[in-house]
């Protein structure tokens, strides 16, 4: 009840929202019923996971011979959990910032449907109930994206991304088609009994890798992500980027660790090295990037790198017969997607906060902004100290656990997981150390220094309303706590992980509450609680003593610069030039990337220019070509729309004449 | 031969259209020949809902199953809701001068045949009478592809003619030669054509024949159904054509071609020593389906487009009669349904838009959602529907045909699948080409839209997606009897 | 209880022992390089000097810029409260393992990178930018460092591998080998020493951390140097920890063996000290972007140790 | 039955054939119009001889509506439009006559290798008519493909329909027949009025059909 009302709700905002679409207050009516909405579906989810079985229903529509099926177990009530966090916070950003849109009236419709479809998926129990809820997620985010639709690079974004999301579930769809078997029972509990011919089960995979992960954005899949994610409003790319990936893991989570019996190891390997090559891929694509939002989906595909080498590496324990690691590497996996949704919502919505107050998103434009928006800075920070991976925030657990299991890997069997493991971790912990540097630019670039133009310099502190700041600084605070104290989650995720592989892993058992201590006390354990509170005390114990021991005068100067101090804001350090040691020392290899300075001839009052170049290898070796081969081919296809009758009736001709031919061969035969 | 009574419903169903055909052709205003053909494609779709309560004897010339009973009321349906919109196209047409008196005459009239024709094959339980009726639909259709007269229309028409002539008469080759098949064991005269019984002793017929009539009829009404290579004249007849012929020729001609296909098949299926007919099908299917795929993205003209897009989808459900079994048979008659409905609600909203533009070209259409909200959200709707996403219908049933199609035959199912998404590209890309970005200031529309006009084009136009979405996740469930019978039969 | 003695005990030695070990590192420099230099002590000097300054704040300037040298500091002291130095029994013992440790040096370098752009100048964000490029490969080195170890000992926490190693029945490993010259690589990189950095350098286009720290004065730069005195002292001790761990006290031991733990410990810093002087004193500093290359051979020698170990299983 | 009506009805049924391949061999347009009537005069005399032994009065319609409207009106039709049409006497082939004449053995050979193991156990009469209605039909295609001009691929769709009204008429008890022969009627009527249609209107210039699809919608 608490999961169906809220559910039918959103629908019905959307149906009110176009309705009364001329009203000015209609969003914040639409804003205000999706936040509860929300709340309501994040109450059902958390309701689930305390305790309690599934609990499943079943409608009379969908398949006629089959019905819609429905179910609330423990992964779809964490996920529950997950999407609803978000859903809420943005929709209470959303209430401040959807008048900052150009087009809101293109915006509200689709927010409810969005949610809608993402909260569905879910509860989905069986494939086609699971396919519709998915596409229409696609679909409602698709028609968000392009709620700024006047712009043609959101139009080329909307339409890479919908492509790709229907190549996705065309991926899927066979996936669920071949668990189902020839017989078309669709429903999940019907799939979890069949056994699979070896070949379907390594299709099953194939594909379910394939479509999830372009939906998640594994590389080389994830091209459409940095283009459509940033294209739509704030409070929305929040969703798609901290929420909708995770959907998409879910997807995956449910085909590889429920649906599916059983999967060889090597698919462990491919999904770990695949989360690995993601992981270090999007970061590097992300500290390159000058825009903002575009920075923050790259970071999301980081991030999602992270999450399916948890993955991969709890299949492979799960396949190697260590069902505790696998139950420790999928917690690991899943506590990691539920901190990135929560602070990649925080960044995406404070990346609106900016967008609101400047009107700018790229690097380039910013600066200085801490001292202007400080709300939106401090959140900001917290985020951004989160993803890094610092202690004691919650992005540190998680890559923390992760890490964990990961040492635990070498136990397999397998000669290939005892050499791979070692390599994925110095993937994942490049990747982690990546992401520090690039949101240390990031953050530096746009909140610190000083205003590089003049709508940063003259950013609006009033565009961050209060609802705005609420909802940055609930998710902040969020990340605080799920960093603090992650054992009542991690117990919680141990709950939903018991019935994947089996086994019930007490992440926390051994020492006591405030320690995680995975694989038993002798082998590592870690306290956010005591590290925040020891940080604490000695920080305060710094200061005291500084204060006691030295002078609290302070006097506020020009700045030194070893004597070079200029006012012109452009002498700072810019986001290109923060990226460059990064760019020489890997972009060189991965993106190709070459530096040229262009010196005018003496006597030319050109200005000089430095001019970088990038190949992004994926794009243009994958969909370039890829689109490349489309055009040839329709090309040459096309000429057959431009014969005469004549040659018309030669292909009928030849047409019956082959036929004729084949049925006289075989009847031979 | 007994002609059906008063009493029996097929008498009115397929008596209005035949009457109505013959009075319009008289009559020489042509305001009220529009009211008129509505008043008479809904009297027809009213005729058409007794049969659900009681189906009338089988005779051996008409007969009422499972299968054309559906196809009955959809194509009255669709019959009745293109002419309410043919009433609002119509007149912009006549206001900007774009057709005369006299045309318009003839136009209305042939609607009405046309109609008639198309019922008359769904109805007939002769092969012989359907194969008349198809080639009657032909005959009527071809000079209202022909109706604006433009160089461009003429062309189309004769290619139309040409290969559509063709096309019927290896259809008929086929039919003959399914008589001859049957008359060793019936014995001759009207039984041996009569579907019913054909279908019950075609155990015993000779299955080679059979397998050689089945050539010449998938050959023959595969023409009519657009198959590829097969398919040359309907991109062009839809394209020059008016809107309301585009939105009947896909919508509903292609199903009945289909249709006649389907019922040869049947007989083929009951002989257990036939070849299997099924890879043939496959393989003109999924021909159609690449081929449409790729001809989609070099499509500058909007009738043409969606034409293409008729071929892809006419591809698809061949191709999942040809896979056959109960999963893919069904969802090829969801997706006739599907397709039916919302190809010619897709054209419905195309004539309005090329009539507001001014123009069928492509990129000269902008931004339709910022210029006319409703109407350009409904033809995103419409485009999305057609392209396979859900909460609409044509998903359910591709769903259907690509999950049971790589249980079984994976390897067939990755060209279905490149297939189907290419057209998606290329769909997409105009669809946001069209309907989104900033609009076209400088349009010179073809006349002015009165409000009972705009009206006459919303209200089938919402009543087409509404079913449309309706049926993408709820199905009546006597409609879903119907295509399990009928899924059987198909084997 | 005697855990938290310990604890206290810990704290205190390393915050007082850091300055004293710089010292002692720039007094033998000095002497090696034939000058006289000044004592060992005097940073202790320079310290409350500049506490007792007046700090200076330019108005670019955000509150972040004040508060990053308290946080570094906390950061770096904590993490240098968790590495065992004389014995094992501390009570943040289990509270943080390698993985936390790397990660609270992160914290700091995160603070210090961010407030090195706080001002706005354009040193402040070469240092920074320069010096997210170095960690973004020592981590990951020192990550690998921690995989081979843990994979011997069967455990990150550092206190139980001094513990598996003084246990005795380890011989001497190859990969035990390559990951100390890991450990080693990046604790030169990640104090800035030659030839990574140079400390004592002010020549604006080869400085790191200097660079970032530029704009500090008064407690605020008494804070930044003392949080990478710290630094020096935690790398040290860890190293001493992690490969050298004799005379360490375990749980259990009496004040004795603690006793010494301790002079062990002071030894074994002495003699790291010295070594980093001779090594400092014979090397010369890098081409900035030698340092991908420097770097990603520490995190290829932290991969080796990891392989190693297979390869000498195998054997 | 026996063995009379088997030798006529295979005499004539061969005597279309014929016809069939003098229509791909002539190069003259007058000449194919001829060859034309000349088969469907064959066709009007097999119907009625079908009429005759199957006592099949309604196959004489059949008869009589070839006889008049294809041996007669269409031929005439068509000599009127060549000539008012101004249109070349020559016929314009697309491949050479003598490679259409070894195709159409081909087609005719296939024909026969399919219907005559199908038939086997079918009357021999049926089974005779059949191969040559089907070699018919292919030739009558045949010859739609390889020439060019509008007239001379009339003439082929309509040697096509004849054969398959051969078919038709030589197929026990077939109903319809008459219905069927009407219908094809119209649609040749309405093909020679659609010439002459399009001729009148002025819209193109010549019947070579090459230049009708110059205009052809949608070109980029």
């Amino acid at each position: 009840m608490l999961i169906a009302a809220p559910l039918l709700a959103l629908p019905v905002l959307a149906l009110f929202a176009v309705l009364a679409r001329r009203a000015a207050w209609s969003h914040a009516v639409v804003y205000g019923g999706a936040f509860l909405a929300a709340v309501a579906l994040l109450a059902g989810g958390l309701d689930r996971l305390g305790g309690g079985g599934p609990t499943a229903l079943t409608l009379p529509f969908g398949l006629p011979w089959l019905h819609a099926h429905f179910r609330v177990d423990n992964l779809s009530a964490l996920f529950l959990v997950i999407v609803n966090i978000a859903a809420a916070a943005a929709s209470v950003f959303a209430v401040g910032y959807g008048p900052h849109l150009p087009d809101q009236r293109r915006v509200t419709p689709f927010f409810p449907l969005f949610l809608f479809g993402m909260n569905a998926v879910l509860v989905a129990d069986d494939a086609f109930m699971f396919l519709v809820s998915w596409e229409f997620m696609s679909l409602s985010s698709w028609l968000l994206v392009l709620s700024d639709h006047t712009r043609p690079e959101t139009r080329k974004a909307a339409m890479v991304y919908l492509t790709m999301a229907v190549f996705g579930t065309f991926c899927l769809l066979p996936a669920f088609g071949l668990l189902a078997g020839a017989g078309g029972d669709f429903t999940f509990d019907a799939m979890r009994m069949k056994e699979l011919a070896p070949a379907s089960a390594f299709l099953v995979v194939l594909l379910a890798l394939l479509g999830a992960g372009s939906k998640a954005g594994l590389v080389p899949l994830h091209a459409w992500l940095p283009l459509a994610h940033p294209a739509a409003p704030s409070h929305v790319s929040a969703l798609m980027s901290g929420v909708m990936t995770k959907v998409a893991l879910y997807g995956l989570i449910r085909i590889l660790f429920d649906l599916h019996g059983e999967i060889g190891w090597q698919w462990g390997a491919v999904l770990m090295v695949v989360g690995g090559v993601t992981a270090v891929l999007g970061v590097l694509y992300a500290v390159m990037q000058d825009d903002l939002k575009v920075l923050l989906a790259y970071s999301t595909v980081e991030n999602i790198g992270v999450v399916v080498i948890g993955l991969g590496l709890a299949l492979a324990f799960k396949a190697g017969g260590e069902p505790a690691l696998a139950a420790l590497a999928l917690v690991a996996g899943l506590y990691h997607a539920l901190n990135h949704s929560v602070f990649k919502s925080l960044l995406f919505l404070g990346a609106g906060a900016v967008m609101s107050a400047t009107g700018e998103r790229s690097l380039g434009a910013l600066g200085g902004l801490l001292k202007r928006l400080p709300w939106t800075g401090a959140t900001f920070l917290v985020g951004a100290a989160a993803i890094s991976a610092l202690p004691p925030l919650n992005g540190f657990v998680s890559e923390w656990l992760i890490l964990q299991s990961l040492f635990k890997g070498p136990t397999l069997p397998h000669w290939a997981m005892k050499f791979g493991v070692p390599v994925v971790g110095a993937l994942l912990a490049l990747a982690a150390a990546l992401a520090a540097a690039c949101f240390v630019r990031a953050y530096g670039v746009a909140f610190l220094g000083r205003p590089r133009t003049a709508a940063a310099a003259e950013a609006d502190g009033n565009a961050v309303t209060l609802g705005m700041r609420l909802s940055l600084a609930a998710l902040a605070a969020l990340c605080v706590w799920l960093g603090a104290a992650p054992v009542t989650m991690t117990n919680a995720l141990s709950e939903v992980v018991r019935p994947l592989t089996g086994i019930e892993v007490p992440v926390s058992a051994d020492l006591g509450w405030p320690w995680l201590s995975p694989a038993g006390p002798s082998s590592g354990s870690y306290s956010g609680t005591i590290l925040v509170a020891m940080g604490l005390l000695l920080c305060g114990l710094a200061v005291m003593l500084v204060h006691r021991l030295g002078t609290r005068a302070l006097r506020v100067s020009d700045a030194w610069d070893c004597g070079h101090a200029e006012d012109i804001p452009q002498t700072q350090y810019t986001g290109h030039s923060f990226a460059q040691p990064m760019r020489r020392a890997f972009g060189a290899t991965v993106f190709r990337a070459r530096e040229s300075v262009d010196m005018p001839e003496p006597g030319d009052d050109a200005p000089a220019r430095h001019v970088v170049s990038m190949i992004d290898p994926v794009w243009d070796g994958l969909y370039r070509s890829l689109g490349r081969l489309v055009d040839f081919l329709a090309d040459q296809v096309n000429r057959m729309q431009f014969l005469t009758v004549r040659r018309y009736l030669l292909m009928m001709f030849a047409t019956l004449v082959i036929w004729l031919l084949v049925v006289a061969v075989r009847q031979q035969l | 031969m007994i002609l059906p009574g008063p009493d029996n419903p097929l008498f009115w169903i397929l008596g209005i259209p035949l009457a109505a055909a013959l009075l319009l052709a008289v009559l020489p205003w042509w305001r009220v020949a529009a009211w008129l053909n509505v008043a008479a494609s809904g009297a027809t779709f009213a005729a058409a809902l007794p049969l659900f309560r009681a189906r009338p004897e089988a005779t051996q010339l008409f007969f009422i199953d499972d299968f054309n009973i559906y196809l009955v009321a959809l194509t009255a349906f669709v019959g009745m809701t293109t002419a309410v919109f043919s009433a609002a196209y119509i007149a912009r047409e006549s206001a900007a001068a774009r057709l005369g008196d006299g045309h318009l005459r003839f136009y209305h009239s042939m609607y009405q045949a046309f109609l008639f024709t198309m019922l008359l094959a769904l109805v007939a339980n002769n092969t012989g009478v359907m194969w008349v009726a198809v080639e009657a639909a032909t005959l009527t259709t071809v000079l209202m592809v022909s109706l604006y007269r433009t160089r461009e229309a003429i062309e189309a028409a004769w290619k139309y003619f040409i290969l559509c002539s063709v096309g019927i008469g290896l259809a008929l080759f086929g039919t003959t030669l399914v008589y001859l098949a049957a008359q060793p064991v019936m014995g001759g005269g009207a039984d041996a054509m009569a579907w019913t019984l054909l279908v019950e002793r075609a155990g015993a017929f000779q299955p080679d024949l059979l397998n050689l009539a089945f050539v010449f009829v998938l050959v023959g009404y595969g023409t009519k159904v657009g198959l590829a290579p097969l398919h040359a004249w309907l991109p062009d007849a839809h394209a020059e054509g008016p809107t309301p012929i585009s939105a009947v020729l896909s919508g509903l001609l292609l199903n009945v071609a289909l249709y006649a296909l389907l019922r040869f098949k049947m007989i083929i299926s009951a002989n257990p020593n036939t070849l299997e007919p099924g890879p043939m099908m496959i393989v003109m299917g999924l021909s159609s389906l690449l081929l449409a795929g790729f001809m989609l993205y070099r499509r500058g003209d909007i009738k043409r487009l969606f034409a293409y897009s008729s071929i892809e989808h006419m591809g698809v459900i061949t191709f999942a009669f040809g896979m056959g079994g109960a999963l893919a048979n069904f969802a090829g008659l969801m997706h006739m349904t599907m397709h039916s409905l919302t190809k010619s609600a897709i054209f419905f909203a195309v004539g309005v838009i090329s009539q507001n533009a001014g123009t069928k070209n492509i990129a000269d259409i902008r931004g339709l959602t910022a210029s006319h909200p409703v109407l350009g959200w409904a033809f995103v709707v419409a485009v999305l529907a057609i392209a396979g996403l859900p909460p609409m219908g044509v998903f359910m049933s591709e769903f259907l045909v690509v999950a049971s199609t790589f249980a079984r035959q994976p390897l067939l199912a990755v060209p279905l699948v490149v297939g189907l998404l290419l057209a998606f590209g290329a769909l997409l890309s105009r669809l946001q080409g069209m309907a989104f970005g900033e609009p076209r200031s400088s349009v010179v529309p073809h006349g002015t839209p009165s409000a009972l006009s705009t009206i006459l084009v919303h209200v089938p136009l919402w009543a087409h997606l509404a079913l449309v979405v309706v049926a993408g996740l709820y199905l009546p469930e006597p409609l879903t009897r119907w295509f399990q019978t009928v899924a059987r039969l198909l084997g | 209880m005697s855990a938290l003695a310990w604890q206290i005990a810990q704290i205190l030695l390393v915050a007082v022992l850091a300055p004293l070990a710089t010292g002692y590192v720039r007094f033998v420099k000095a002497r090696l390089n034939g000058r006289r230099g000044a004592p060992p002590w005097q940073p202790y000097r320079d310290l409350l000097r500049l506490l007792k300054k007046e700090a200076i704040v330019a108005p670019s300037a955000s509150w972040l810029f004040r508060a990053a040298p308290y946080v570094t500091f906390a950061a770096v002291w904590l993490a240098a409260c968790v590495v065992p130095t004389f014995t094992t029994a501390i009570a943040l013992a289990p509270s943080a393992d390698l993985i936390a440790l790397v990660a609270l040096l992160g914290l700091a370098r995160f603070w210090t990178a961010l407030a090195g752009m706080d001002v706005g100048t354009a040193f402040g964000g070469i240092g920074s930018s320069r010096e997210m490029l170095i960690a973004s490969l020592a981590e990951p080195a020192m990550l690998m460092m921690t995989f081979s170890l843990s994979l011997v000992a069967g455990t990150t926490q550092p206190a139980q591998i001094a513990a598996f190693i003084l246990g005795g029945d380890i011989g001497v490993e190859v990969s035990l080998g390559l990951a100390l010259a890991a450990l080693v690589m990046v604790a030169i990189a990640e104090n800035g020493r030659i030839p990574i950095d140079n400390p004592a350098t002010h020549l604006e286009l080869t400085m790191v951390h200097e660079a970032m720290v530029l704009e500090y004065s008064g407690r605020h730069l008494a804070m930044m140097e003392a949080a990478a005195m710290l630094r020096l002292t935690l790398f040290m001790a860890l190293i001493s920890c992690l490969f050298f761990p004799w005379g360490m006290a375990l749980p259990g031991d009496g004040p004795a063996a603690v006793a010494v733990g301790l002079a062990a410990f002071l030894a074994k810093v002495a003699a790291l000290a010295t070594a980093l002087a001779v090594f400092e004193t014979m090397i010369a500093k890098m081409r900035v972007f030698r340092y991908a290359d420097f770097l990603g051979g520490a995190l290829l020698l932290g991969l080796l140790a990891t392989i190693f170990l297979y390869v000498s299983e195998a054997v | 039955m026996g063995q009379i009506s088997y030798e006529v009805a295979h005499l004539l049924g061969a005597t279309m054939l014929m016809a069939g391949f003098g229509l791909l061999y002539q190069r003259r347009l007058y000449a194919v119009l001829n060859t034309f009537a000349f088969q469907a005069l064959a066709l009007a005399a097999a119907a009625a001889w079908q009429a005759h032994v199957q006592h099949a009065p309604h196959l004489y319609v059949t008869a009589g509506i070839a006889l008049v409207f294809k041996g007669m009106l269409v031929p005439f039709a068509l000599h009127w439009l060549v000539e008012r049409l101004g249109i070349h006497r020559s016929v314009d082939t697309a491949l050479s006559i003598g490679w259409t004449m070894i195709v159409g053995v081909v087609l005719v050979a296939l024909s026969i290798l399919l219907v005559l193991p199908v038939t086997a156990n079918a009357a021999a009469l049926t089974r005779e008519s059949l191969a040559v209605a089907m070699s018919v039909v292919l030739l009558g295609m045949l010859m739609m493909i390889t020439r060019r001009n509008a007239v001379t691929q009339v003439v082929g769709f309509m040697a096509l329909e004849n054969g398959l009204l051969l078919a038709a008429v030589s197929a026990k008890g077939m109903p319809l027949v008459v219905e069927i022969s009407v219908a094809f009627s119209v649609l040749i009527a309405m093909t020679l009025f659609g010439i002459f249609f399009f001729r009148i209107r002025e819209r193109f210039d010549t019947l070579d059909l090459q230049y009708l699809e110059t205009y052809r919608g949608d070109r980029q």
